[in-house]
C-alpha cells in the first residue's frame, strides 16, 4: 500500500491554474541551455524552458501586514532574473500559496509545493512559528527554503538558507554601539510574549551583564495583540533606565510607540533601541512617533550605495512611489539571487548540489552592500544603527564590520 | 419505521454505510496520498463537529471553546511523541540532551514533573481523554448548576479558550510556546511520517470516526437523546418531570469534549505537530461553523459539513490566494440565511418530499414529521 | 350537579406556614398559611395578581421563598432543588400547556415515567412491558389511547392539556398542582376534565387554580380565596360564596 | 527604588491612576456600541471590530486628503473625521441590518455565525482597498505628546482626548436612551418587540436605527483609537473579545452595567500589570471575570424582571 495509487492528474491542473495567476513575465532566451535531465535528476518540475519555484507567505490574516513586502521583493528579484535570461536558460515560474497567518496551513501548503508541485525551491515563511511548522516537511521531502526574517537563531537545517540576520548579529553589535555612544549602563527589556523576543532578550541580558558590565533593571512581556501599555510606561518611569530595549511586534508595536510618545518619552528624554521596527512598521506607527529613536538592522532604505539606489528605484517603479523597503523585504530580495548563483555554480537544480555549492558564495550586488553565505547557511552581514526621522526614513549613524553568523552562540545559552 | 437494533433507524444505518463507503473506498481510490492526508486532517475536525451536534444541536448548549479540548487532546499526544523524539542520541548538541529542544532554550535542565508520566503510551491514551473530559466536567458543573446558559455560556467558553492560549504561549519552556511542538517523528519506533503510516493513520481515523458516529447515534437514540430534544425546547417541563437538567448538560458537554480530544490527538498524529493556533478563539468558532454548515442536528451532516468547508478553504486559498476570505465569509452568511438547518436540513426537506411522492405512487400516504430544529431555547 | 363534599381525613400532608416572597418590596405572597389533607381536592380562587400562581411556584420550587416554610410529608421543600421536590411526589402543571411538541404522545408520557432519571439510567433505559402498560393505562385515563403514536404537535388544545395532566400522573405524584387546567376548553371538555380530576384525587391530594365557578363547585372539597398574597377566606364552596368579604373583593355584585 | 524621590513616586502613582482611567475609557468606548447592539437588541455582532476599523480608515483617508489638498485644515480635520466616522459607520450598519440582521432577531446564536462571516468579508474588503499593510493617520499637533502639569507628571494628550470623547458620547447615549422619545421607542422595541408593534411603533425602522446607532458609535471609537492603536485590515479583531466581555460582565441589559464592568476590568488589569507581568495580569483578570459570572450569571447589573 506504500506505492502511490495513481498519477495525480487533478493536482497538476490545480498547479497550472495557480501558475496562470503567477506574475512572472519576460522573454525566455534560448541560449545554449543544458539538457533537463542533466540538471534535474531528482524529478523536480523543470522543462527545457521553465523551472517552477514556490512562494509561501501570508497574503491574509494578521501577518499579511509584514509579509506583503517579502512577497513583492521576491517577485521583483525573480522578474529581474527572468529578464536577464533566467537560470540555466530557463524562465522561473512562481506557484504562489497563501499561508494565511496560520501555522498548520503553512505546513499543508509546504507539503503541496514539495510533493505535488515538486518545485525546485521555496521562498517563504516570516514568523519563527511558520518556519518551525514547515521545517519537518522540507527535511523529509528534501526541499529548499530561503527564509528572509531576522530571527532568534538556535537552528541550522540542511534544507534552509537564512537570508536574515540571526540574533547575535543583530543584538550584540547594537548593544555595543549604544553602550559606547550613549554611555548606557542600565537597560529595561520589553517584548511581546513569544519565542523571538524572549530568546533575544536572553542573549541581550547575558551580553549586558557579562560583557558590557551593565545592569538590566526590568524585563516585561505582554501577550500578542495587547494594546494598553500605560502601566508598563509608568513602571519604566519608576526605574528611569538609560535605554529601553524593545522587541514588541505586530499591532501591539504601533500602540506601544504611540503611547510612549503620548507619555512624554520622546527621544530627548529616553533613549530607545529596537530590533523590531523597520520601514514597514514605521508606515503603521507614523514617522512623528518614531522621531529620534534607534533601530538596529542590517538594511535601511536610505543606505546610499549604487546597488541600493538601483534596487529602491526598481521597487518603487513596480510597486508605487510611496512603497517602503524594510530589512526583511531586502533579505527576501536576496533569496532568489543567492539561489540563482548557487544553481549556476552547481550546474544543476538538484537540491543537494545547490546546497553543496552555496557556502562561500559572495553576492556583491546586494542592496545592503555585500553578503557571503557561511557554511552554517546564514549570511555574513554588517549591522547598521538607523535613527528615524519624521518622514519615516532612518539616517544610518553607524555601520559595523562584517559579522560572522553564529546561530548557536557559546556563552549565551 | 421499526428500529434496527434498538437505536438505529433504517435510514440512519444506510446513511452511515454511505459515509463509510465514501471514506474507506471512494476517497482512497480517487485521491493521492497528499490529498488523502488532508482529508484525514479534515476528519479530525469532524470529531469536534459530531461532539457539537450532541451538545449544541441536541442539547442546546453552544460551546465556543471546543478548541480547548481539541488542543488538550492534541498536546497530550504531542508530549508523548516529543519525548520519544528527544532521546539523548538525537539531542546531543543541546546543553542538556534528552529533553525537548524548547526546554533547552529556556534553560530547563531537567524534565518537569508533569511531563514524566507521558513516557508511557497507555498513560497518554488515558490522559488524552481524561484531562479534557475532567476540565469539561468541572466547567459544566460550575456553569450549569448555576443555570448559566445560552449566550453567556458561549462567551465564557470563548474566554477560557483565550486564557488557555495565553498560558500555552506564555509558558513556552513547558509547552513549546507559539511554535508549538514540532518535529514529531516516531510512535514506539514506528515512523508516523512514512507513506504507509499515513495510509494506516487515515484508515484508523475513519474507523474511529465511524465508531464515534455509532456511539453518538446510540446516545441520541436512547431516552437521553429524547430528553436532550425535550430539554432544548421545554427545559422547565423536563426539570419539573424529576430530571436534574444540569446533569444532562454536563454529560453531553463532557462527551463533546472527549470527542474533540480524540480529534485533536489524531490531528497531531496525522499532521505531525500541534500548536496553540488550534486552541484559540478563531479555530473554535470555525469548528462551530463546520457543524452549522453541515447541519447542527444531524451527525452525518456535521461530518460532511467539516469535509466540505475545509476542502473549500483549501481549494479557494490555492486558486484565489487574494479573495478566498471573501468566499468563506459569503459561505457562512449564505448558510445561516438560506439554509438554517445546514445541508442536512436541505436534504431532509427533499427526502421528506421525495418520500411522500414515492409513497403516493405506492399508495401508502403517511406523513413522517421531520424533526423541527429551529426553536432557539433562550435559557 | 352539586356533588356532596367527601369527609376530610384528619391527616395533613402539606404544611405551609408564614410563607412570604417579595420582589423588590412587592410581597406577591405575604405570610400565608395553608394546610392540605390527604386525598383532598383544594381549589384556590382569587382575582388576577392575588399570588395564586406564585404560591404554586413556591411550593414546587420554581421560585425561592424569602421567608416561611413548606413541609410536605415531613420534608422541608424550600431547601430542596426542583427535581428533588418532584421526586418527593409534587407534580406541577403550568398555565400554558408545556408538552414536547416534536415527540409523540407515547414519548411524552414515557419521559415522565419515574424510571431512568439519572444520566446513566437514561442511557440504559429500555422500554419494558411495565412501561408500555403504564403508558397505555394513563392514556386511557386521559382519553388519548388512540393517539399514542401521533406527534404531540397535532393535538388540540384540550388534548394537550390532558396530555400534560397524564404526564404528571405518570410520575405517581402524591400532591398534584394544576394551574387553570380547563382554561380555553369547550364545555364538554370541561365536564370530561372534571370527571378526570375527581378520579385522580383518589389516593393523592390535588390543588387546582381556576376561575370557572361552575367547574370549581363540581370538583372542590374545599376552597381557598386569595387576595393580595393573603388568604381571604377558606372553607366549603357554599360557605365561601356567601362570605361578604369574598363577594365584595372577588365575586362581584 | 533608587533614583526616585518621594514626590516622583507620587506622580507615578498619579499617572498610574490616570492610566487606569484611560484604559477604562477605551473599554467603554469599545463596548458602548456593542452594549446597544448586543445588550439591548440581543444581536451578537462579531463584526463589531470591523466597524471600529471603518472609523479608523475614515480618519486615515481624511488625514491623507487634508495633507494633500487642504494642509491649512490640518488641526481641525480630526474632529470632522470623528463625525464622518459616525455617519459612515451608521450607514454601513443601516445597510447590514437591512440585508442581514433583521432576519436573525429570533436566532441570536445564528447572528453570531452570520456576523462572523461578515467580519471576514469586511476584512478582505479593507485589504483589497487599502492594501495589506498598516497605515497611520498623521495626527494633528494638539493631539501629540503629553501635557505636563508639573515637572514629573506627563498626562498623555491622546489618553485625555479619548476620555473626553468617551464622556461626551456616554452622556449623549444616556440622554438619547433615557430622555428622548426615540430612545423610549428603542427601549420599548428591544424589551417587547410584539407589544411595541401593537402600540404603533414601526419596530423595523427602530431596530434599523438602533443597529445603525451602535455601529456609528463603533465608528467613533475606531476614529478615536487611531491616536493610541494601529489601523490595518485586522486591527478590529484586537478589541472584539474585550468588548464582549465588558458587556456580558456588566449585565447585558444595562448601560450602567457596561460602565461599571469596564471600570472594574480596567482598574484590575492595570493595577495587576503594575506589579506582575502583562500576560499573567490578563489571565488573572479573565479568571476573576469567569468566577464572578459564575456567582452572578446575569452579570453585575441585571434588570430586576420576573421571568
Amino acid at each position: 500500500m506504500s506505492s502511490n495509487f495513481n498519477k495525480d492528474r487533478r493536482t497538476l491542473s490545480a498547479g497550472l491554474i495557480a501558475f496562470a495567476v503567477a506574475a512572472a513575465i519576460g522573454t525566455p532566451s534560448f541560449a545554449a541551455a543544458p539538457a533537463t535531465k542533466t540538471i534535474n535528476t531528482t524529478g523536480l518540475k523543470i522543462t527545457d524552458t521553465e523551472v517552477y519555484v514556490g512562494q509561501l507567505h501570508s497574503a491574509t490574516g494578521t501577518m499579511a501586514i509584514s509579509e506583503t513586502g517579502s512577497i513583492q521583493a521576491e517577485q521583483l528579484a525573480i522578474e529581474q532574473i527572468n529578464k536577464a535570461g533566467g537560470i540555466l536558460g530557463r524562465q522561473i515560474r512562481i506557484i504562489q500559496e497563501d499561508g494565511a497567518s496560520d501555522w498548520p496551513t503553512f505546513a499543508e501548503k509546504a507539503r503541496k509545493l514539495l510533493v505535488n508541485d515538486k518545485v525546485a525551491a521555496v521562498f517563504g515563511c516570516w514568523t519563527s512559528a511558520s518556519r518551525k511548522a514547515v521545517l519537518p516537511v522540507f527535511e523529509k521531502e528534501n526541499g529548499l527554503l530561503y527564509y528572509p526574517t531576522f530571527y532568534e537563531g538556535l537552528e541550522q537545517s540542511k534544507n534552509v538558507f537564512y537570508t536574515g540576520q540571526e540574533a547575535t548579529q543583530q543584538i550584540i553589535a547594537g548593544l555595543d554601539w549604544i553602550a559606547k555612544t550613549k554611555g548606557a549602563k542600565s537597560f529595561y527589556l520589553v517584548g511581546s510574549d513569544y519565542i523571538w523576543p524572549r530568546t533575544s532578550n536572553k542573549i541581550a541580558r547575558k551580553h549586558i551583564e557579562n560583557v558590557l558590565k551593565g545592569k538590566v533593571v526590568g524585563e516585561e512581556y505582554y501577550p500578542l495583540g495587547h494594546t494598553q501599555f500605560g502601566s508598563l510606561i509608568n513602571k519604566i518611569k519608576l526605574k528611569k533606565p538609560d535605554v529601553i530595549y524593545s522587541i514588541v511586534v505586530g499591532g501591539s508595536n504601533v500602540a506601544w510607540w504611540k503611547q510612549l510618545k503620548a507619555a512624554g518619552l520622546t527621544a530627548e528624554k529616553q533613549t530607545i533601541l529596537t530590533i523590531s521596527v523597520t520601514e514597514d512598521e514605521v508606515l503603521g506607527i507614523g514617522g512623528e512617533n518614531m522621531v529620534g529613536h534607534y533601530s538596529a538592522m542590517k538594511y535601511f532604505q536610505s543606505l546610499d550605495n549604487p546597488n541600493n539606489k538601483a534596487f529602491v528605484a526598481a521597487f518603487k517603479a513596480k510597486y508605487g512611489k510611496d512603497a517602503v523597503i524594510g530589512d526583511v523585504t531586502q533579505a527576501a530580495y536576496l533569496g532568489p539571487w543567492l539561489w540563482k548563483m548557487a544553481v549556476e555554480k552547481a550546474g544543476s537544480f538538484d537540491v543537494d548540489k545547490v546546497v553543496a555549492a552555496s557556502p562561500e558564495l559572495e553576492f556583491k550586488a546586494a542592496p545592503e552592500g555585500y553578503v557571503k553565505i557561511h557554511p552554517n547557511h546564514h549570511l555574513w552581514s554588517k549591522l547598521r544603527i538607523g535613527q528615524w526621522d519624521k518622514s519615516g526614513q532612518a539616517k544610518v549613524l553607524y555601520e559595523s564590520g562584517l559579522i560572522v553568523p553564529d546561530p548557536f552562540p557559546k556563552g549565551y545559552q | 419505521m421499526k428500529a434496527v437494533g434498538g437505536f438505529l433507524r433504517k435510514h440512519d444505518l444506510a446513511g452511515i454505510l454511505v459515509l463509510a463507503a465514501i471514506l474507506l473506498v471512494v476517497l482512497p481510490l480517487m485521491l493521492d496520498l497528499f490529498r488523502l492526508n488532508l482529508v484525514g486532517k479534515y476528519l479530525t475536525y469532524a470529531f469536534v463537529a459530531v461532539g457539537l451536534v450532541l451538545c449544541w444541536g441536541y442539547g442546546g448548549v453552544l460551546s465556543l471553546g471546543q478548541g480547548v479540548f481539541f488542543g488538550l487532546g492534541g498536546y497530550c499526544m504531542a508530549m508523548f511523541l516529543k519525548l520519544e523524539a528527544s532521546d539523548p542520541a538525537s539531542t546531543k548538541i543541546q546543553s542538556t540532551p534528552g529533553i525537548p529542544d524548547f526546554m533547552d532554550w529556556n534553560q530547563l535542565t531537567a524534565l518537569p514533573w508533569f511531563w514524566q508520566p507521558f513516557h508511557s503510551f497507555t498513560f497518554t491514551l488515558l490522559a488524552m481523554l481524561l484531562i479534557p473530559g475532567l476540565l469539561a466536567f468541572v466547567i459544566g458543573i460550575a456553569m450549569f448548576k448555576r443555570r448559566v446558559g445560552g449566550v453567556y455560556f458561549a462567551i465564557i467558553t470563548q474566554v477560557i479558550a483565550a486564557i488557555l492560549t495565553i498560558l500555552i504561549i506564555g509558558q513556552q519552556g513547558y509547552t513549546g510556546g507559539v511554535n508549538g511542538m514540532t518535529d514529531l517523528k516516531t510512535l514506539h519506533g514506528w515512523d508516523i511520517r512514512s507513506d504507509s503510516a499515513r495510509y494506516l493513520l487515515y484508515f484508523l481515523c475513519c474507523a474511529l470516526l465511524i465508531g464515534g458516529v455509532f456511539l453518538a447515534r446510540y446516545v441520541l437514540g436512547s431516552k437521553l437523546g429524547k430528553l436532550l430534544l425535550a430539554m432544548r425546547d421545554k427545559e422547565e417541563r423536563v426539570r419539573f418531570s424529576g430530571y436534574d437538567v444540569a446533569e444532562f448538560k454536563v454529560f453531553v458537554f463532557t462527551l463533546a469534549a472527549m470527542f474533540s480530544a480524540v480529534g485533536g490527538a489524531l490531528f497531531t498524529l496525522q499532521v505531525g505537530f500541534m500548536s496553540p493556533s488550534f486552541v484559540g478563539i478563531v479555530p473554535s468558532i470555525e469548528m462551530v461553523i463546520f457543524t452549522a454548515v453541515g447541519g447542527r442536528a444531524s451527525i452525518l451532516g456535521a461530518i460532511y459539513g467539516s469535509l466540505l468547508v475545509n476542502w473549500a478553504k483549501t481549494f479557494f486559498s490555492e486558486s484565489f490566494p487574494q479573495l478566498w476570505l471573501l468566499f468563506m465569509g459569503g459561505l457562512f452568511i449564505a448558510v445561516v440565511m438560506f439554509f438554517p438547518n445546514g445541508l442536512a436540513g436541505v436534504l431532509e426537506q427533499h427526502r421528506v418530499r421525495i418520500g411522500e411522492w414515492w409513497r403516493k405512487c405506492a399508495g401508502r400516504l403517511r406523513p413522517t414529521p421531520a424533526v423541527p430544529l429551529q426553536r432557539e431555547n433562550h435559557s | 350537579m352539586n356533588m356532596t363534599v367527601q369527609p376530610i381525613s384528619n391527616q395533613v400532608v402539606l404544611h405551609v406556614e408564614d410563607l412570604t416572597v417579595s420582589f423588590d418590596g412587592f410581597k406577591a405572597v405575604d405570610k400565608l398559611n395553608l394546610y392540605i389533607d390527604r386525598n383532598e381536592l383544594r381549589v384556590i380562587i382569587g382575582p388576577n395578581g392575588a399570588g395564586k400562581t406564585t404560591l404554586l411556584d413556591l411550593i414546587c420550587g420554581r421560585t425561592r421563598a424569602t421567608d416561611g416554610l413548606i413541609r410536605f410529608k415531613g420534608r422541608e421543600l424550600t431547601k430542596m432543588p426542583e427535581h428533588q421536590i418532584v421526586r418527593a411526589g409534587v407534580g406541577r402543571k403550568f398555565q400554558t400547556p408545556s408538552i414536547y411538541e416534536n415527540l409523540t404522545v407515547f414519548e411524552n408520557l414515557e419521559i415522565s415515567y419515574p424510571g431512568g432519571r439519572s444520566v446513566f439510567g437514561a442511557l440504559t433505559f429500555t422500554r419494558t412491558r411495565a412501561v408500555t402498560d403504564r403508558v397505555q393505562q394513563i392514556a386511557e385515563q386521559i382519553l388519548l389511547a388512540d393517539r399514542l403514536q401521533e406527534c404531540a404537535e397535532f393535538l388540540s388544545h384540550g388534548q394537550k392539556q390532558r396530555l400534560e395532566i397524564g404526564m404528571l400522573l405518570m410520575q405517581e405524584p402524591e400532591l398534584l398542582m394544576l394551574d387553570e387546567p380547563v382554561a380555553g376548553m369547550s364545555v364538554p371538555e370541561r365536564r370530561q376534565t372534571a370527571e378526570l380530576l375527581r378520579q385522580i384525587c383518589k389516593g393523592r391530594s390535588v390543588i387546582v387554580i381556576e376561575h370557572d365557578m361552575e367547574f370549581v363547585r363540581s370538583i372542590a372539597h374545599k376552597v381557598t380565596v386569595m387576595h393580595q398574597g393573603k388568604v381571604l377566606a377558606e372553607g366549603p364552596m357554599d360557605q365561601v360564596q356567601a362570605d361578604p368579604h369574598v363577594i365584595e373583593v372577588y365575586l362581584g355584585h | 527604588m533608587e533614583g526616585v524621590g518621594v514626590g516622583e513616586f507620587g506622580s507615578i502613582l498619579l499617572m498610574q491612576g490616570f492610566n487606569g482611567l484611560s484604559v477604562f475609557s477605551v473599554l467603554v468606548l469599545m463596548a458602548l456600541g456593542l452594549a446597544i447592539i448586543f445588550g439591548q437588541m440581543g444581536v451578537i455582532n462579531m463584526a463589531h471590530g470591523e466597524f471600529l476599523t471603518i472609523g479608523a480608515y475614515t480618519t486615515f483617508v481624511l488625514s491623507h486628503l487634508t495633507t494633500t489638498y487642504l494642509p491649512s485644515a490640518q488641526p481641525y480635520y480630526f474632529l470632522v473625521a470623528i463625525i464622518v466616522a459616525f455617519v459612515l459607520g451608521g450607514l454601513v450598519g443601516y445597510a447590514v441590518e437591512y440585508l442581514l440582521i433583521r432576519h436573525l432577531y429570533k436566532r441570536p446564536l445564528d447572528s453570531l455565525l452570520a456576523t462572523w462571516g461578515l467580519s471576514l468579508v469586511m476584512q478582505q474588503m479593507f485589504r483589497s482597498t487599502f492594501g495589506a499593510k498598516e497605515v497611520s493617520a498623521t495626527l494633528p499637533d494638539w493631539l501629540l505628546g503629553s501635557w505636563q502639569p508639573s515637572g514629573t507628571v506627563d498626562i498623555p494628550l491622546n489618553g485625555l482626548f479619548v476620555m473626553v470623547i468617551t464622556l461626551l458620547l456616554t452622556c449623549l447615549v444616556a440622554l438619547f436612551m433615557y430622555r428622548s422619545r426615540s430612545g423610549l421607542r428603542m427601549r420599548a422595541t428591544t424589551q417587547n418587540r410584539v407589544m411595541a408593534g401593537a402600540v404603533g411603533i414601526n419596530t423595523a425602522q427602530v431596530d434599523r436605527m438602533t443597529f445603525a446607532l451602535g455601529c456609528g458609535i463603533a465608528g467613533v471609537a475606531g476614529a478615536a483609537f487611531t491616536t493610541i492603536g494601529s489601523t490595518g485590515p485586522t486591527s478590529g479583531s484586537l478589541y472584539i473579545v474585550d468588548a464582549f466581555l465588558t458587556v456580558v460582565f456588566g449585565g447585558a441589559q444595562s448601560l450602567l452595567g457596561t460602565l461599571a464592568s469596564a471600570f472594574s476590568i480596567a482598574q484590575a488589569n492595570s493595577t495587576l500589570e503594575f506589579f506582575i507581568t502583562g500576560s499573567s495580569a490578563k489571565v488573572i483578570t479573565l479568571l476573576a471575570i469567569i468566577v464572578i459570572l459564575m456567582i452572578r450569571p446575569q452579570g453585575l447589573f441585571s434588570s430586576k424582571v420576573r421571568k
